[in-house]
């Protein structure tokens, strides 16, 4: 095979179909830095996304593409890792494909806890359908579903993943590129589900919460005094939102994980196991 | 009262237990068949139950043949009631034997010699056994009656109570003795079935459910990855599996609903483990965007539908096969599938086996139907083959092609003649692939192009042609030139087969076509000389006759006549022929 | 370069605006629509989009006519490039005129004297105006080449940026002046369009996509609430619901997914509102199992599925029609179903409203296919006449009934000669209801009996014949006698009459069956005279036949000859025409 | 009408299928006597559930009923609430129906926060398909689908709700009948979405969390002492589950009801309204 530029060995021949000033170009090349300096090569990685602008992330990635269903990301990366866990298994989407389609899987991907990444690109908005009212979406915003603005307050996934004893969960921006590859790369190596939820300006469709809207918010934890372990703090931590938006590490917890209570860490993957035949007669016999 | 009405000169007892939810009466039927089959008789076991956990009333009904038994009798030899309300439910129609518990019947105890009592909770009791033991004690009861020798009952209670304790195993022993001994001397009541002496080893015969006949059938086939949500009647397809779990394996995961299950499955299968969901009618309704993916990313799939009474949540314990045409055409816009529906637990267990293969050659979709009846029942069956039942990996690239190319050169989507393409697995070195479920260049990326558009869609189609070939025909019995066909698919060939057997018998000139694979249908399902001359029958167990819609859509051929049943219940031979005869009556 | 080509002696012009995404094609598209509209002409606009929100490339088509037109042509007289990839794309093919940007061609700006340079971004800035009104200034040039006075123009531009302030209606106006200005001594370039004299009244008609007109129909039908879950091409429906919601006190429920989009409308038109819901393949996917569950509760439901090409996410902003087995057979159980499929937007409008009508008075789903074709492009239709639109409420239990019953004597599912059970709402006094998903008796509780079982499955099923009796046959144009027929259901209508109205001009003897009431098909879809006699050949944007299938199934009718597409676009007349003359070529 | 005795209002003919000593009949027979000390009539209310044990309940009361599919309780009840807001909509369903078939429903609901009371029994397990393990059962349980016993740890329901905003999420038992009375009275009261979770043995299936188990393991919230308006503290609450189980109401606060927000407070119900032909005609004029 030949060598190629680190920098390259990640870069995909497709052309980008995302409007000119998108969030999501920043996170793509967040996730190509931490990939290239988690010293990964493409063929270790699957990404499995969802539908939206979020979900095409993975085509303009080289690595192995799972690009399913809107809102099924969490299940078919599930299956995809149970079969073989050797593969670094990133599963990647957008606000309304993780929190509204996907919200079942999302809470019980969290229970599970594989060994895996969920990126959410949280832009507030249906950003591919063009702008109707996310589950994110800050109370009275006007959207095509919401003429009149929307009535519901912002869901609060993170607090819904301290809830859920999530190993993991993290919050990111798509303009503090350092700060993300780092997340990210924390978060690939976190053994158990790790969840990023990462601030994406969408220019097109939300015309409130742009990146000088999330620059003049966010703020990085502090990880001297902000102790991620404690689940009460953390909880807290999740519901600030509004002036002041904490980006980092929220809260962490060890818990096994699925492949290890499962037995399947160190085994072969299922995919290379075979029949054993003496076995299959053996069972037969029960049915004498 | 006689043993041998339905099928002159030959053995065919039937026993009905009756009781309510709970009260053990299928642990009866897996006993007693199971001792049956080691003596070297065919049994069938069909359960009539309701949809709740204590109480109603339910059945279970066991059919003992010196020849092959696909299906229950209407008739009933000895009927066992294990709680009252079966007696009053039954004591002016039974035309059999009546065991009944007298201990649960104060003052009016049935009259005449056919009713006969037996307090079987308080035996349990006496037993050493807990009144939950009836159960035991009936089997006992009903040994003696059918001239089964206790020695095998006692042997198989202690298979399936080893593992509870030598206390356990003791007191059903007792249970069961002390049943026989009250009814040894009642042998007479009842013509004898052609029982080997117990001493003469019978042929070796295996009885299992179709459930379990799938879950095998899986197994066989080098299933991996097992996902689903729980609803019957699928449910015992994905327990027996997690039983087995440690054993072969296997991961069986229970998802959080029905999409996940189906997702997770195609995200298994992707990643190059053979993995199946399973469900019923409701359940895949959740999973047709699922399939919808699965065939355009190409990805292999078995789904396993369990038919049951429908719309909606229906009937959840009983039986109908009216997902014929859902399964054929759900999911939105076009792409190949295959549907198959075994009419038997042999089948069942075959055609899960052949589910796996054509789903991973073809990577596509593949439906098996099962449905109350074939997934609850039990089934003798002659033993398996080993040898013919794994089948290699089909259709991923091969080592050389490999070899021969460009590092992360591989495209996923190659136009191929057959409309396959050669499939990669994530994590092969050098290579990535790109799985898409928008339309997709061969490489695996969005495209809005007209052309690949076109070419994809063909590509995808063609698979339909090479599964086409590899489906089998119809069972065509006895073959060609009968003067009459019933024509039916799936569960009902138990009937149907005992049904046309009996004609033939008594002289009619009846055969019948009997389908398992249904789509794509072969070439000319239905032979042209058979078609133009015969008299066709479609047998369904639906309301709209399903399989003649599919046949008349596929072929154009109209199967006007039809017998149809739709009330959550499987045909019996003698309804099927009492209907058969309603016919002639209206023509 | 005629622009009277496709048919002769009349007008018939056609405008493609291309560009980026994001460039604003289509608002070009609805003001000069609306422009010639409001002259008395006749329009037709759709849209050529790829799924990005900007990049790419896009166009509208505007077609232009004093007859009645129903779709795109395939010649284009005026092309507008609002960026240089659609000149790039089309400067060698484009046979009208060219309207490029020379201010975005550096250098190899194109000969030939069909090339009109406009440099629309700077006249826009310069108008006072940024950029993004290079759309306005083609606008302006568009009129003047066509022979669209000011003033309309300039009249619409300030209805549609009244909201946005005077200083943008003004700069709009002032960039429409300038492009016109620029154009208006090119007129001659253009063969003279039929246009009426500016102060010349035409008679009015209204301009509308299958989406408003989608809209505008449950509107009309008295629709209370619109749940859906967002998906292309049928968010503009809800979108447009949206933004009525105050004023027609309606209520539209973004759903957190198409599961609880279907089952909110069931419960809202279960509590006695007029509910509906709207997706897409994929969408209406994940809405199987909630509509079996209106079937089996006899609960009426309006579902709307705008299709587009398939499976999975396939082509989000392209259009297909491969959904009418899916809708005809998705679900488990057997139940009954209406299926519509408008084939332009005056038909949308009016076919919703019977959906309501039929879906009320069967109390069971009923389904409007629409698609991308149908729903996202404008079509010219004759004003409304307000008197037939709304129906009253059907099957509801009368007054009477309720004042002779006795206390919560009422049973939902009473078992009728219709079917139709009369329906109670919620919150009666002294009256309730229990409408239940699993097997239920007359009361609506469950019951496991197979005799209600089969009654009710019976009951349902009735209601068939009713809506059957209620469906409207296929249109015949021009009545029977024809010698060849184009058989075609839904949106491909528009093509399909241009053709066979073509073909007529010419002297073939052609003419055209157009379904637009798919299911319960009516008894002799295709007449007896015409099928036995004229060849038939069936036109489907899909690649596996589905009306044939479905005519097949239902009737035994094989149309072999299908001219079939499936690349995500919809036929042109141009396109048929070809294809046709294919067909004879291979015969 | 002829009068009744108010405790056979709610009565219903249907005969009831629960197996002799199941937690629901206490659940039954509370949910009875709320209504009854509501003052509620059995037209007033319409009850809606989904499939499983729990959600047979509405059989058994006089009272309108929608029993739709397994897991799609809360949309139902979302529609028909929205079209007819006079109604007193009291949702009703299992663990499994709720939780697992329904979660994204469950997460949705609370947002939306419609004036409701959604009720989940929650015997740990699946009752009605005789035996698999929930989302709830605790781990190391032996199910039917897991044989090992339960890898996965139980979810907090009470937890998603406090994080979900959900303004009133409270526990009941079924074997804490006047107490689970008043939690049933003050949740239909509570102008807003209201959860109750109530623990109900399951004879039949659940072996380890029986009736003893709970009745040894709850107690009674002090509402001198316990605060359920303070957020933090509630989430702490909801987490509790082991050798203490804490019963009454975790959490409240204060939302808007989507019926305020959307306007149909007060106003005529949607089923009533009728179609006002000249502003038809008005919007037709928008297309010429
Ligand atoms: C089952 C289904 N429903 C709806 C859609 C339409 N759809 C595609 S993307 C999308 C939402 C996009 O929003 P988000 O997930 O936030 O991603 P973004 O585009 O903002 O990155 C929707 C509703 C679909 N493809 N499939
Ligand atoms: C879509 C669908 N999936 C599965 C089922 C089968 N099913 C019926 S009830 C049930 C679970 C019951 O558990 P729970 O909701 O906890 O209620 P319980 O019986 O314990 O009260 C399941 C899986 C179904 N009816 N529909
Ligand atoms: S619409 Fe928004 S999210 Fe989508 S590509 Fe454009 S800016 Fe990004
Ligand atoms: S199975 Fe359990 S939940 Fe169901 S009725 Fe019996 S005891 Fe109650
Ligand atoms: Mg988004
Ligand atoms: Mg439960």
């Amino acid at each position: 095979m030949t060598a190629m530029a680190p920098k390259d060995l990640f870069a995909s021949p497709d052309p980008i179909a995302w409007c000119p000033g998108c969030g999501n170009f920043g996170i793509l090349n967040a996730l190509k830095r931490a990939l290239v300096e988690l010293e990964l090569r493409p063929e270790d990685v699957l990404m499995v996304s969802g539908i939206g602008q979020a979900a095409k992330l993975p085509h303009y990635l080289r690595c192995n593409m799972f690009n399913g269903l809107h809102g099924r990301t969490l299940p078919v990366a599930t299956g995809a890792k149970i079969a073989n866990p050797v593969l670094v298994v990133i599963a990647d989407g957008g606000d309304g494909d993780g929190y509204a389609e996907g919200g079942n899987h999302f809470i019980h991907a969290m229970r599970r806890n594989l060994d895996m990444t969920y990126l959410v690109h949280n832009n507030q908005i249906y950003g591919l359908t063009k702008g109707q009212a996310s589950p994110t979406t800050d109370r009275d915003m006007v959207t095509g579903t919401t003429p009149e603005g929307n009535v519901l307050g912002p869901e609060k996934p993170l607090a819904l993943a301290v809830a859920s004893e999530c190993g993991f969960a993290a919050r990111g921006f798509s303009g503090n590129m350092d700060h993300l590859v780092e997340l990210i790369k924390k978060a690939v190596r976190h053994e158990g589900f790790s969840f990023v939820e990462i601030l994406q300006p969408c220019v097109s469709f939300n015309k409130v919460n742009t990146f000088d809207w999330y620059k003049k918010r966010v703020y990085v934890l502090d990880e001297a005094s902000y102790d991620p372990t404690d689940r009460t703090a953390a909880f807290e931590k999740a519901l600030e939102w509004g002036d002041r938006i904490p980006l980092g590490v929220i809260y962490r917890s060890e818990r096994r994980t699925y492949e290890d209570l499962r037995g399947l860490k160190g085994a072969p993957p299922l995919k290379d196991r075979t029949l054993d035949k003496e076995k299959l007669a053996a069972v037969f016999e029960e049915f004498f | 009262m006689s043993a041998k009405k339905d099928s002159p000169g030959v053995c065919d007892l039937s026993i009905r237990i009756g009781g309510e939810a709970g009260q053990g009466m299928n642990s009866i039927g897996s006993l007693l068949g199971k001792a049956f089959v080691r003596q070297g008789l065919h049994v069938f076991i069909n359960h009539d139950v309701m949809s709740r956990i204590r109480g109603g009333h339910n059945f279970t009904q066991i059919r003992i043949g010196d020849r092959p038994v696909n299906g229950p009798s209407a008739r009933v030899d000895i009927l066992v009631c294990l709680d009252k309300n079966t007696l009053d439910l039954y004591k002016d129609s039974a035309e059999g034997l009546v065991i009944y518990d007298d201990g649960k019947v104060q003052g009016d105890a049935p009259a005449g010699k056919r009713f006969l009592p037996l307090p079987m909770e308080k035996i349990a009791e006496e037993a050493g056994g807990s009144a939950r033991m009836a159960n035991t004690v009936a089997s006992g009861a009903l040994a003696a009656l059918t001239g089964l020798p206790l020695e095998p009952l006692s042997e198989l209670l202690g298979e399936v109570f080893s593992g509870k304790g030598d206390q356990v195993v003791r007191a059903n022993r007792e249970c069961a003795l002390r049943g026989y001994e009250r009814m040894k001397d009642k042998r007479e009541s009842l013509p004898a079935c052609g029982l080997p002496p117990s001493d003469q080893a019978g042929p070796q015969r295996m009885l299992f459910t179709g459930s379990e006949a799938m879950a095998l059938g899986a197994l066989a086939a080098n299933v991996r990855f097992y996902s689903a949500y729980p609803m019957s009647p699928a449910t015992a397809i994905m327990e027996y599996l997690a039983t087995k779990e440690k054993e072969f394996g296997i991961v069986v995961e229970q998802a959080e609903d029905e999409i996940a299950a189906v997702n997770m499955a195609i995200g298994a299968f992707f990643s190059g483990a053979r993995a199946m969901t399973g469900t019923s009618g409701g359940g895949l309704a959740l999973m047709v965007e699922g399939i919808s993916l699965a065939g355009m990313t190409e990805t292999p799939l078995v789904v396993v539908d369990c038919q049951r009474p429908a719309p909606a949540t229906g009937f959840p314990t009983r039986t109908e096969q009216a997902d014929l045409l859902y399964v054929t055409h759900c999911a939105h816009g076009e792409f190949p599938r295959a549907v198959l529906a075994p009419g038997n637990a042999e089948q069942a267990f075959r055609l899960i086996g052949k589910a796996f293969y054509l789903a991973e050659k073809y990577q596509t979709p593949v439906f098996v139907l099962g449905d109350q009846h074939l997934n609850d029942s039990s089934w003798t069956t002659e033993p398996f083959v080993m040898d013919s039942l794994f089948r290699e990996p089909q259709s991923l690239i091969s080592a050389q092609a490999l070899k021969d190319m460009a590092p992360y050169g591989y495209a996923r989507y190659e136009i191929t003649d057959t409309g396959v393409s050669p499939r990669l697995l994530p994590g092969t070195t050098g290579q990535v692939l790109y799985a898409d479920s928008d339309e997709h260049t061969v490489e695996g990326h969005i495209t809005e192009s007209a052309e690949i558009r076109k070419a994809m869609v063909e590509k995808r189609l063609r698979k339909l042609a090479g599964m086409r070939a590899e489906m089998a025909g119809p069972a065509i019995f006895p073959g060609a030139g009968a003067g009459s066909y019933l024509v039916c698919w799936g569960s009902t060939l138990g009937a149907v087969d005992e049904t046309v057997r009996g004609l033939r018998a008594e002289g009619a000139d009846w055969g019948y076509i009997h389908f398992s694979e249904l789509y794509p249908l072969v070439e000319e399902p239905i032979p042209r000389d058979i078609a133009g001359k015969a008299r066709l029958v479609a047998v369904e167990n639906n309301a709209l006759g399903q399989l003649c819609r599919l046949l008349r859509m596929e072929t154009g051929l109209d199967i006007g006549t039809r017998v149809l049943k739709y009330d959550g219940r499987s045909f019996t031979p003698a309804e099927l022929r009492r209907r058969l005869e309603g016919l002639k009556g209206a023509e």
